[in-house]
Order: C-alpha cells, then structure tokens, then sequence
C-alpha cells in the first residue's frame, strides 16, 4: 500500500466518562513526517489510541486516504492501513520473536518477514526467544518492527526511542526517514526527545491540554523560542 | 513542614476509631443472628450450618482473598479439624465442646501447615491441583483408616456434653446456634485485627506481587505458610463445630465437594473481604436451602442459574456490587451539591 | 579501601547466549556509577544475578567482602542489597504510605506481627513521612498506586529502597518513561541519598548519566568493555561505535 | 512379560481417551485462559446428541460422531456470545463461578429432559468386538480411539503452532488491543477456538463414552480429573496434554493392577510429585 | 388431619435416579392404598441430600421435625446420613423407616429406626451358597472400596470359606475406578474360576461388566457373581447384551413373578414415568410406606414414637418381594433372597429372572459384628 492521507475532524474522546481529547482537527497529507510534542499528560498518547479505536470517542471523524474510520473496530482500521505502535511495550509475551513478527504481516506471506530481520539483525539473533525473554529494549525495538512488517499507509509511532541505546535511536530514525521518503508511508510520531524529533519531522503539530496548540514547521518552532519554552517547557 | 502535619494520613487514623468500625461490625452480625433467631425459631439447624460454613469459607478466605493462593482443598484442612474432635470425642472420650474446639483447632492447624508445604510448591493451574490431589488423598486416608473414621459409614458415637456443663445440646440447636455465633464473632474479631496487622499487609502484598516481596527482604514462603496455618485453624474450628452439632463425621468433610462449594461461596460473596465470605455462605446456603425444598428434584439448575447471574450482573461479587452501588451514590450525591 | 560490593567473574548463559562474560567489578562506598550499553547487553541481567533474581553459572558475589552468592534474594536485600526495577513493580492495591511502612516494618524485623499496626509504631510512622515527603509523594501518600501518575510510581520504587537503607543500591533505569521535564525529580531524590551510600543506575539517558555519575562502566554482549569516567567515556571510540553513537558528536560539538 | 505389555496396552489406550476428552480443555485454559469447568457438560452433550442420533434415529456411528460435534457446537455458540465473552479475560475465580453455574444448569435440564440413567452410543459392529493383537485380544473401539487421539494431536498442533491461526490466537490471549491494532479480528478468533473446543469436548464425550459413560452428572463427575491431566500437562500445551495423559494413564493404570486398593493414593501422590518437579505442569507455557 | 411423613434421599445429583424410585415407591403405595388411614391423611415432604453428606441429613431431618412437623422420619439412601439422623429420634419423638440405606448396624443406633430395605451381607451372603453349589472352589472377590463394598467383600469371604471355599485373593478398588481392565488382568491372573464383586449401581457398572467381556474373562469361563447392584433395572438398557447371563442375588427384581408385584411394577412405572427407570430402591420405598401407615394406625394418629415401633416388630406381610417381616428384636426386614441371571426377553428388553429362592433370610451382618 503507498502512503495515504489521515483527515482528523472534530475529535472529542477520553476514558469511560472521563475526556481527554478536545475537538482535535488537523490534516496531513499523504507521504509526510510529522511531529507530535507536548509535556506530558496533555493527551497526545490519547491521540494516538483514539485514531487506532483504543479509546472512548464522543464526537468526531478518522478518515485515512479519503475513507472513513470512524465506525470500524481497531482491527478494521488496521486492515484498512493504519499502524499503531503504542507507547507501552505491547509485545506479546509468551509467542516467540518470530511469532510476533508474524502477527505483524497481517496477510502477506511468511517470508515477508525477512524485512524485519534486514532491518534489525538483533531481531534475527532473538527470533526464537520469548517476547518476555526479550531486554527492554528489544521490545521496543519489536514493536516497532511489527508494525511495519504491516506495511501500512499511515503508522503512528508512539515514543520509539524510550529505553534505546543511542545509537540504535540513530538507527531508527534513518530507517523511518528511508520509509518516508520512498514514499511507502505517512509517519506521525510522539517523541520527548525533541531535538530528534524536529529532525526528523517535516510538520510539527503541539497538543496542550488535550487540544491542538500549535501547528508549523520545525524552522518556525526554532525561530519561536517562547512557544518552545511555553508549550514544551523543555528547560535544556 | 507544615504541609505533613496537614496530609496527617488516614490510615493512620486513631486506634479507637478502628475499634469502633470493629465494634460496628460486630453489631451488624450480632443483629443478623439475633434476626434470624427470632424469626426462624425453627430452623436453627440450617442457620447453625450456615455458620459453621461461614468460619471455613473465611479459613479459605484467609488463604485465597489476602493470600491470592486459590485452593480446592480446604476441606482436607476442615476435615482435619472435624475427624480430630470426631476422634477426640469417641475414641478418648474427650466430649466437652470446648475441649474438642481446641483440639479441632489444633488438627486444622497442622493440616494446614502440611498441605501448605505442599501447596506452596505450585504455581497457578498446578497449584489449584495440588490443592486437588490433597483434598483425594486426604479423603482417600480417611476411607482406609476406618479403624478411626468409621470410612464411608462415617464416625458415630460422637455425644459432646453440655457447654460450660450447663447448656446441653438440644433437638432445636439452639446451644449450637448460640455457640456457632459466638464462635464466628471471636474469630471474625481476630481475623479483622490480623488482617490490618504488618503481618496482614505483608500477605496483602505478596498476593499482588511474591517478587518485589522479596526484594524488600521479606520471606514469602513463610508468611504463607503462617497464613496457611492460620486459616488451618479457623477451619479446624469449623470442622469441630460440625462434629459437635451433627454428631457424625462422614467423608464429604473431606471432599472436593465441599472444597469447590466453600469457594464458590466465597466468590459469589466477594473475596479479600470477610464480610463478603460471610455473606456469599449466607446466601448460596439459604438459596440452595430454599430453593431445594420447593423443588427437591430439580433445584440445581436454579442454583447454577444464581451464579451465572452473578457473574452477569455483580462480576466482583456481592459485595463488590454493593461497593460499586454505594459508590455510585455518593458519587451522585456529591454532584448533586 | 575494602569495596563495599564487588562481583568477581561473573558467568551466566541462556542456552548458548552468553548473556554475562566474565564480569568483575568493585565499589566502594559513596560511589555513583553509571552501567551503560547497548540493547540487551546484558545488564538487567546483571543486575538479576547480583540481586539473587537468577542464578549465575559462576563467578562469585560479596558484601562488604563476604560472600553472598548463595543466598536468596530476600536474604541479600537484608545485608543491604537493594534494587529498583526497570519496569516498575508494585502493590497496585496498596498506598505509597503502606508499601514504605512495609518496607521499614520489614526493616525494622516487625513485618510477622499478627496484632497491631504500624500506626501504632511511632518510629515507622515518622520515618514513613519523611521519606515521602523527601521524594514529594506526600499529597498522594493515600492513592492507590494504580491511580497515581508514572513518575510518582518511579519515585517511590526509589522511596522503597531508600526505606531498607541499603548499602549498595542499583536502580534499573530509574528514569525510562518518565518525561524528560520531570527527571529533574529523580535526580534530586537521588542527590539527597546518604552520602557514603554506593550507587548503581542503569541509563540510557545520556545527559542524566553524565550529571550522575563519577565513573562510566560500559557493558557490550555480556563484557564489561570500559570502565573510566564520562569524559573518557565520550571519547573512547569503542564505546561510540558500539553506544553512542552520534550522541558523542553532538557532546562533543557543543 | 505378556501381563507387561497388556497393561501397557490398557495405559495407552485409557491415557488417549483421558487426551481425546481433555485436549479442548487445555485449548480453552491454556489459549484461551479460561477455566471453562463447564467442558465435561459440553462432552456430556455430544454424547447426549450421539446416542440419540443411534439409538432413537438409528443413524450410522460415523454420521453421529458429526451430529455430536456441530449439534454441540450449534447449543455453544449463543452460548459463547452470551455468556463466555464476559469472562475472557476476567480473574480465574469468576470464571470457575460462572462455568460451574452453568454445569450445574446443563446437568439439571439434562436431567429433567432425558432422565437420569446411562445413555449408550451403540457401536458399530466393525468397532464393538474384541481384536486379537497377537499377546492378547483388546476391544477395537479402543485401537480407534487411539487413532482419534494421534490424529486429533497432531491436527490441533499444526493448527496451534504452525498456522498464523494459531499465532494469532495466542496473540489475541496476550493482548487483544495490540492484536487488533495489528489486524486480527479478534472477537471471531475467540469464537472459532471456543467452537474448536467445545467440538473436540463433544468429539472425546462421544469417543470415550464406552469408559465415561453418559448420564447427566457426567458434566460434575470428572471435571477433578479433566482439570488435573490439563493442570498436570501445563495448560495450552498440546504435547503436554498428550504426555501427561498417557502418564497419568499409565500411572492410575499400573496403579490399579499393582496395588488397586492404594489406587488413587498412586495417582494423586504421583500428581504431587510431578508439580512439585514441573511447578508450571510438565510442558506448562510460561508466563 | 394430616400427618406428615419427611422423606430425606438424593433427589437430584449423582444419585437422582434412587432418589427417583423413592418417590414412585411412595407414589405407588398411596395410588394403590390412598393416601390416607382413617381419617388421616398422609402428606409426604421431600428433602434432597444429593450425595452421603450427614451434617446436610441431620440438619434437614431436624427441619424436617421441628419446622414441618412431621410425624415420621423416612428415606435415607446413605447410611451416614441415616446414622446422623438417628440420634434426634428419641428427643424428637419419632420413628425411623429406612428404605435404603445398608449398613447393619444402622438399626443399633436408636431403638426407634425400621428398616424395610436390606443390607449388604443379606444379599451377599447366599452368593456365596451359590457359588458352592456351583462346583466352584477358587473365587477372586472386586469391591469398590467402601463401606457397602468391604461389608459384600466380608460377607461372601466369610460365607464362601465357612462352606469350604477358598477366596484367592480379595481386591479392593477405588469408587473412581473408571477403567477396570486391569481389574480383570489380576482376576485373570489369580487363577480364580469365578469373580466376586460389588459395585454401586450406576455408570462404572458399565464399564466393569463390558471390561469382563472384552478382557476375555466371559470366554475363559470365570463365572461373574454380584449381589444385584450390579444388574439393577435401571441400568440393564445400557448393559444390554454383554450382561446377558450374569448372576446376581438380591431381594427384589422387577420380574418377580406374583400378582402383589403386578400391581406394584404397574403402580410405580406409572409414577416414574419410564418404567425403565424403575428398580429396587422403589420396592424399599413401598414397603416402607406400608410400615407408616401400619404404624398410623396403631397409634391412631397419635405421636408417639415407642408405641408405633413396637406395632410393626414382628409384622408380616406379603411385599411386591415375596413375604416379608419385620424381625421384632433387629428391627430389620426378613426376607427372600432370589438368585437370578439376566435374560432377553421376547420383546427385546432386559430382566433379572429369577431361578432360586433362599427363603426367610435375615440379617447376618449384625450378628457378625456381634
Ligand atoms: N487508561 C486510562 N484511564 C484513565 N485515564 C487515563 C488513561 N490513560 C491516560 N489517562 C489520562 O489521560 C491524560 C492524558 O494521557 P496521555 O497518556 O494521552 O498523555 P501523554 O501526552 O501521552 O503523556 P506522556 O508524555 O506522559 O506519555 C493523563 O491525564 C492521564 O492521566
Ligand atoms: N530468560 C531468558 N532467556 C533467554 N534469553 C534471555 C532471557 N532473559 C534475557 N535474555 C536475553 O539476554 C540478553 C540481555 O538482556 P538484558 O535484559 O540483561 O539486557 P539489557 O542490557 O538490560 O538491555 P536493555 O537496555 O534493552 O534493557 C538479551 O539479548 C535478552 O534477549
Ligand atoms: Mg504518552
Ligand atoms: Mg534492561
């Protein structure tokens, strides 16, 4: 599947009865890399969750490359092109690493999984242990990997680096910036490490209190010191 | 340091309001009991089974709701109690209540530290048939040493004499009734202090997690096996109180069934709760009781019934229900202001 | 100085991974040691077979120069032997207030009283606070844990440790998941820790190890391959191409 | 020697029906993680179907065998929606409530509908008569059911560890959320297992009813000893149930013949002291 | 007025098909007797004790006495749940008919318990004269290990060696026992020419008669001899043809030729529903009824436990059994014991049919223990 476009309009969504996501609107169009920040609890996992169907949604439409989401069950949006790799490490524990990966490939056949081990020859060392067998940061790594085995149009990628090594996190990025750029897929991603992320990112969205609050570039959030310092209050 | 004097935490609450709570709780089964004397003069036999039962789903209680070790085998550990003062009373001649209390107790106890041994070997599924594979042999021994246990006759003979040589056991159950009640109070009192003890907070923490236990240096296995002999012994009164007020003694206070029954009673009340204990034996024996004698031949399917509608509509259990409801209230009452 | 822990070849393989080769390693008191590497070089591992969480295949571990191999892990965490863990491990059902006095009645040989609580034990009560309130965790001292946010949960792995007054404490990457804006957090708990107390972290947080620690040891496939401080660390050229990665360039750019 | 190998024959052949009934059960404990105490009553039912199908339609054996497991399979599946979607996934002790309960409901309406004596699913006659082995002669519907029992192994290995079926499903059980975020339909997952086990109950109900006869206490009977050759086998585990099966057959077996008054002391002591070597079951999945 | 007789069996459970034939029995007498005497009518409370459970049985007959207020004290399939009922009688002022239960030393436990059923040794006991008379020298005997099981095993040993036999060897098998072929290896392997053995009746009697055929035994000639728990009705459509031809002795089969029977089988089918289901715990149930109401009418309605027990010591009567009294010292029923050995009849089904009658037979199981 080549990268589609995700429309988000009118989003309200939270917990049971309590809400987190404000009337979140935004659009991106297909192929590009965004940016999610915001200090934490402001609800950009919650974002995430919700366009993947994990949430309670009280209003609001998901469309991805022009169709629509919103009804469908999470599984019916992964079939439909959407990735989603949550922010806590959801590996499953007890299917071995190849077995995880497998659950990845959605309907492609075996040997797809191939990708994944070119990707990260860790992976191939690792593939018969058990997901719990696993550091904390092979997990993280799988997850990533798992998704993109999917080969989806848009992935949301929920803080990937958390636990990496920092070379691995250089690894990681060339990769999602090779995926983006040959154009296989939209990549949005949640990133404390901000420096990293405005690398990456051609579009930065900002989320404050379960709202949008800021929208730009990563060269205008540079020229505006005081939105960093107000929206991120990063102090370094 | 102002701001700790203000956060003074409740749980550090006065002593005496502890008490307090106790004493209240006391008084709600005292009012129960005294209810259900009142308005079923005749039926004490049944209200005095109830709480017999009540004191072993709360030794199971002990062990599966604060422990978090789930076990169908506590009647091997009841049973002991109740063939030990079965035994004391017809083959030694041991026939005061209070004595074949004690000595029910006692053989509650070490049953329950036996099979704590054993239990505590296994983790989860395996675990649950420990407890299973206990509970047959404990019946099976008890089929074989017939000598002792009169096997599948069951033991007779058993003749307690009065309470306090005054108060003889009569065909109304009353004394029975009386001495289960008072019985169950003590030991509800005990169990209630244990439980909020450092001991009860250090088994309330291995049922969420043996791991970091040990990684805060406590010892898990013999914490557990403390708690196993504690419950051992609750049961073993238990089982005692049914030798003394039945008289007999038969294999089924060794069984399986009995086992899984005090379990499902304890779920459907609610676990890691004693008043959830008390109240799942309450109602599952009064329901089957009832339901059982308006139709003998086909009550049980109302009694499944029971259950899978407890499971639809109260999941936590009875008392996990009534939190939830009170809960709820409050909530609304609070944003009704 | 006689160290205060050390492991001395330490060995330990999972079927024919060898997660751990050949490990030695010695603290003395007041240190603050830094334990970096790659992704599953091995040192939670390391830090499960110093904690008696799994057994090694050799090698042998002391305290304060007596040997405590074959203990259990419940018995080195009373000589003073205390970990946090990476993912956190807690009572869900239980308060921040409870898990310390837990650990300090636990501490205190007072945890098998069958009557009583440890609000009637005054010295429990008083330590109890102030290690809540060292860590900040006061106004949530009666949450459940399952309610309170993750670095609140963080921080009182740390205040559980700091409760068993430990002689060697090693945390588990005591900062991963927690935001950076609030690491700020457990670095001051973590200054107010007794000076003469030693100190492991597991870290990939690069800035927070280098503000942390005094020595650098490096772990790569299972082998310690530096030992030095940050500064030689930086610029050790191993440990960039196995660790750092462009991290080293842009520390040392700036 | 001849007495040797006719025990070991007899272990064998009591060990695959033990495995034929049991193996639904640890699909539905092991994959599935429920404690579906009710498995004996879905047994019960097949072999309800079976012998009404033979005795009272005078259906051929091969076409009852089906009736019993898609009849059984059609009276589970309201019941899976119903029922069974509100426990996956809730503690143990809720789902022991809920499935005893229904145990306890299915054994009343069977015995109120089809009375309380035994029911037999005749044989056919290629299958009723004794079948001389050359030491001795055993009943042929025992060789048959160890053919069930192989081909009922290795079928539901391959679908469990070698299909994405079966990865999937094991998924779904770790972390539904994430399974469907990664595309598997998870809901219709869970039902086929549910329906692969309550058909492979009807299956052994039907197969095993010459040693486990029919009637309505079926369901209670031997729930203990369904449970502990799951347990005992680690749940989940198709060659753990398998090994355990034929252990604890040929241990109750030789048990019976050495010492038959010490009968259950032997297998019990013996389920003891396996859990107490394998503390998760012998082959049980790790957490 | 009324006068209400408390019925405590297993109406439901493992055991709801004894439970079952209590309920016809009683059925039945009252359809063919009225259900009144005088102007008293009988009214019957059924309480269920699903399985041997005497704190259940005791509580429920105290309920029963105390609440209810019945007059008389009836059922009782298990003998603990007898046993723990029979100490409230004398407090409680009132009889105990038993129509089960088989323990011979139920009948000591208070001088106010009948038992109008039988007891194991009373069954067992002939099967051992039988044997004998059969030229057979070298019996093996297979219990279920319980209670009933070792009194069967104890009777036939007894018996059997007092006439000059040799019992080879004495097995004693779990209640769970559910594959019995390696029962039937070890028969096989003791050299014995006929099986003794004693089961409960219900589903392993099934596979332990199919297990004697296809384990060889039928065909090697080792005669299967059992009191007749292992042959009753209900359970004789799923034993089928590979029952055919054994040997049981009991008290009563549903085949018993005599016009009291006739209307009896005819009476409690009826009240069964499937005449299937029909088998001796009915008969026990009957004739236990016809003990009550004897005992109504001597005491005129009256309660009044001494005077009621004594009316029936020494009564005698003929039972859809054959004739029948109850002893006036043990309290327990005399009787005939038949020899009998399954049989197809023309219409396809299964009987017992009776081929030898050992007359007047009492219990020697007390005497035994005395
Ligand atoms: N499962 C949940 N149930 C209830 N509330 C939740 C749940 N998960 C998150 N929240 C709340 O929703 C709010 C937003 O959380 P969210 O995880 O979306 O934040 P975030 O921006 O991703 O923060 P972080 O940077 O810490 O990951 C927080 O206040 C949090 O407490
Ligand atoms: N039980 C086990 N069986 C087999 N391999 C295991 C087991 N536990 C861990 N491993 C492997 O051992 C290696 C070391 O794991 P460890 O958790 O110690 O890494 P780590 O250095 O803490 O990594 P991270 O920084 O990612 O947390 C990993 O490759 C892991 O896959
Ligand atoms: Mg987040
Ligand atoms: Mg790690």
């Amino acid at each position: 599947m080549p990268a589609a476009s995700l429309e988000v309009s009118g989003l309200t969504a939270g917990y049971g009865p309590t809400r987190i996501l404000e009337d979140v609107s935004f659009s991106i169009p297909a192929g590009r890399r965004v940016a999610v920040l915001g200090r934490n609890g402001v609800g950009k996992s919650t974002l995430f969750a919700t366009i993947a169907g994990q949430t309670r949604r009280y209003g609001g439409r998901i469309a991805l490359g022009g169709a629509d989401l919103t009804e469908l069950p999470g599984s019916g949006r992964a079939l439909k092109g959407l990735g989603y790799v949550p922010q806590t490490r959801a590996i499953f524990k007890s299917l071995t690493v190849e077995e995880n990966l497998l659950v990845g490939l959605k309907d492609r056949p075996r040997s797809g999984i191939q990708d994944a081990y070119d990707m990260f020859p860790r992976l191939f060392e690792r593939r018969r242990n058990l997901g719990s067998q696993l550091s904390g940061g092979e997990q993280q790594i799988l997850t990533t990997a798992r998704s993109i085995l999917g080969q989806p149009s848009v992935l949301l990628l929920d803080e990937p680096l958390e636990g990496l090594a920092p070379v691995i996190c250089d690894e990681l990025m060339a990769a999602f910036a090779a995926l983006a750029a040959t154009g296989a897929m939209t990549i949005l991603m949640i990133e404390q490490r901000i420096q990293a992320a405005l690398a990456f990112a051609e579009d930065v969205l900002i989320l404050e209190r379960g709202q949008i609050a800021w929208t730009g570039t990563p060269a205008q959030l540079e020229s505006e010191p005081e939105t960093v310092e107000r929206l991120l209050g990063v102090a370094h | 340091m102002t701001d700790l004097a203000q956060s003074a935490p409740a749980s550090m609450a006065t002593t005496s309001s502890r008490l307090k709570r106790d004493a209240l709780a006391i008084a709600i089964i005292i009012a129960v009991a005294a209810v259900g004397f009142f308005l079923f003069p005749n039926n004490l036999a049944l209200l005095s089974r109830i709480v017999i039962m009540m004191l072993i789903v709360l030794s199971l209680d002990l062990v599966t709701g604060y422990g978090g070790i789930a076990t169908l085998g506590q009647a091997a550990i009841s049973g002991s109690g109740a063939y030990a003062a079965g035994i004391a009373a017809a083959h030694f001649g041991i026939v005061d209540p209070l004595a074949m209390l004690a000595v029910g107790a006692a053989g509650g106890a070490l049953a329950g530290l036996v099979s704590s041994v054993i239990i505590l070997r296994g983790h989860g599924l395996a675990q649950l048939v420990l407890s299973i594979a206990i509970v047959q042999l404990a019946h099976e021994a008890a089929n074989k040493a017939s000598a002792w246990t009169g096997g599948s006759d069951g033991l007779s003979g058993i003749a307690p004499s009065p309470v306090f040589g005054m108060f003889q056991f009569d065909l109304w159950a009353r004394t029975t009734f009386f001495l289960a009640v008072a019985l169950l109070i003590v030991v509800f009192f005990l169990l209630r202090l244990i439980m909020r003890s450092p001991f009860g907070m250090l088994c309330r923490a291995i049922k969420e997690d043996p791991v970091r236990v040990r990684a805060i240096g406590a010892a898990v296995k013999p914490t557990l096996i403390k708690l196993y002999v504690l419950s051992g012994a609750v049961a073993g009164l238990g089982g005692a109180l049914h030798a003394i007020s039945t008289r007999v003694v038969g294999l089924d206070s060794v069984s399986f069934n009995l086992s899984a029954e005090a379990l499902v009673m304890l779920v459907l009340g609610g676990t890691g709760n004693l008043f959830g204990a008390m109240i799942g034996t309450l109602v599952f024996v009064w329901f089957e009781d009832l339901v059982s004698s308006i139709n003998p031949f086909h009550w049980l399917t109302m009694v499944g019934v029971l259950l899978v509608a407890v499971v639809f509509f109260a999941p936590r259990g009875l008392t996990g229900a009534a939190e939830d409801i009170y809960r709820r209230l409050r909530r609304d009452r609070e944003a009704g202001k | 100085m006689n160290p205060v822990f050390a492991v001395e070849h330490l060995e330990k393989h999972f079927g024919g991974l060898r997660v751990t080769q050949d490990v030695s390693l010695a603290m003395g008191q007041g240190d603050r040691i830094a334990l970096i590497g790659p992704n599953g070089a091995g040192k939670t591992t390391f830090v499960n077979l110093v904690t008696g969480q799994i057994k090694p295949d050799g090698g042998r571990v002391l305290l304060g120069g007596v040997d405590v191999t074959r203990l259990s892990a419940t018995q080195r965490v009373r000589k003073g032997l205390v970990r946090t863990f990476q993912v956190t491990r807690l009572f869900s059902e239980m308060t921040p207030e409870e898990h310390v006095a837990l650990a300090l009645v636990q501490r205190e040989g007072k945890s098998g009283r069958l009557f009583g609580t440890y609000a009637d034990m005054p010295v429990v009560v008083s330590e109890t606070r102030d290690i809540l309130g060292t860590l900040g965790l006061l106004k949530v001292s009666q949450e459940k844990v399952r309610e309170i946010a993750y670095g609140q949960r963080r921080l009182l792995e740390i205040a559980l440790a700091m409760a068993l007054r430990p002689k060697v404490l090693l945390l588990d990457e005591p900062a991963a998941g927690v935001p950076h804006s609030d690491t700020v957090l457990i670095e001051n708990a973590l200054a107010q820790l007794p000076p003469e107390l030693a100190v492991l972290m597991i870290e990939h947080d690069m800035d927070f190890v280098f503000r942390f620690s005094q020595r650098v040891v490096v772990l790569a496939a299972g082998a310690i391959i530096f030992d030095g401080t940050p500064r030689e660390v930086a610029a050790d050229a191993r440990v960039r191409e196995a660790y750092l990665g462009s991290y080293a360039d842009a520390r040392s750019v700036a | 020697m001849q007495t040797v190998l006719s025990i070991g024959t007899d272990a064998l052949a009591y060990g695959m029906v033990l495995f034929v009934i049991c193996i639904g059960l640890s699909v539905t404990m092991g994959l599935m993680k429920v404690v579906n105490l009710a498995h004996g009553a879905f047994a019960m039912i097949g072999g309800y179907i079976a012998s009404y199908a033979t005795r009272d339609m005078g259906l051929p054996y091969g076409v009852a065998v089906m009736a019993a497991v898609v009849g059984t399979i059609i009276i589970a599946i309201p019941l899976e929606r119903l029922l069974y979607r509100r426990i996956y996934g809730a503690p143990q002790l809720t789902q022991v409530l809920m499935t005893i309960g229904l145990t306890f409901a299915i054994i009343g309406i069977a015995n109120f509908v089809f009375g309380p004596t035994l029911k037999t699913i005749p044989l056919p006659s290629e299958l009723s008569g004794p079948v001389s082995i050359g030491f001795r002669t055993i009943a042929a519907h025992k060789l048959f059911v160890i053919a069930c029992g192989v081909v009922v192994a290795g079928g539901l290995w391959f679908l469990i560890e070698r299909t994405s079926f079966g990865v999937r499903l094991r998924a779904s059980v770790d972390d539904a959320a994430m399974a469907g975020a990664l595309g598997v339909r998870t809901a219709a997952i869970y039902a086929i297992s549910f329906a692969v086990a309550v058909g492979l109950a009807a299956f052994g109900g039907v197969v095993g009813a010459e040693l486990l006869p029919i009637e309505p206490y079926y369901a209670m009977r031997y729930m203990v000893t369904f449970l502990v050759v799951v347990s005992v086998g680690g749940a989940g585990s198709i060659p753990g149930a398998l090994i355990a099966s034929l252990l604890l057959g040929a241990i109750e077996t030789t048990g019976r013949y050495l010492m038959p008054e010490m009968g259950e002391f032997f297998f019990y002591l013996a389920v003891i002291v396996i859990v107490c070597i394998f503390p998760r079951g012998l082959l049980g999945r790790a957490q | 007025d009324t006068i209400k007789v408390g019925v405590i069996g297993p109406f439901s459970g493992p055991f709801a098909l004894q439970g079952k034939n209590f309920q016809a029995g009683i059925q039945a007498y009252q359809a063919l007797n009225g259900d009144s005497v005088g102007d008293h009518k009988v009214e019957i409370v059924y309480r269920d004790v699903p399985q041997a459970d005497p704190a259940q049985s005791a509580a429920l007959a105290q309920e029963l006495v105390v609440k209810e207020g019945v007059q008389y004290l009836a059922g009782f399939y298990f003998t603990p749940d007898a046993m723990a009922a029979a100490p409230l009688l004398e407090q409680a002022n009132v009889p105990m008919v038993i129509f089960n239960a088989a323990t011979s030393a139920i009948v000591t436990k208070s001088p106010y318990v009948v038992r109008t059923s039988f007891t194991t040794w009373q069954t067992s006991a002939p099967m051992a004269k039988v044997a004998k008379a059969k030229g057979i020298e070298k019996v093996i005997t297979v219990v279920s290990d319980y209670g009933p099981g070792v009194d069967a095993e104890t009777a036939f040993k007894t018996t059997f060696e007092g006439e000059g036999g040799t019992v080879v060897e004495t097995i004693r098998m779990p209640l769970s026992t559910n594959d019995f072929s390696p029962i039937m290896q070890r028969v096989k392997d003791s050299g014995a020419q006929a099986v003794f053995a004693f089961l409960p009746s219900g589903p392993t009697t099934l596979g332990f008669v199919k297990s004697y055929n296809e384990n060889g035994l039928k065909d090697a000639g080792v005669t299967l001899l059992a009191p007749g728990d292992l042959t009753q009705e209900s359970d004789l459509p799923a034993l089928g043809d590979s029952a055919l031809g054994l040997l049981t002795t009991f008290h009563y089969a549903v085949s018993h030729d005599s016009p009291e029977n006739k209307a009896f089988v005819e009476a409690a089918g009826k009240a069964i529903g499937n005449p299937a289901e029909l088998s001796f715990p009915a008969v026990g149930a009957f004739d236990g009824m016809h003990v009550i109401y004897k005992m109504i009418e001597a005491t005129g309605g009256k309660q009044d436990a001494k005077a009621a027990v004594d009316a029936v010591k020494g009564l005698a009567w003929t039972s859809p059994r054959g004739p029948v009294e109850i002893d006036p010292e043990t309290r327990h029923i005399t009787q005939n014991i038949y020899l009998r050995e399954v049989e197809k009849t023309a219409d396809g089904t299964y009987i017992n049919k009776e081929i030898q009658t050992f007359e007047k037979q009492g219990d020697p199981g007390l005497a035994a223990a005395k």
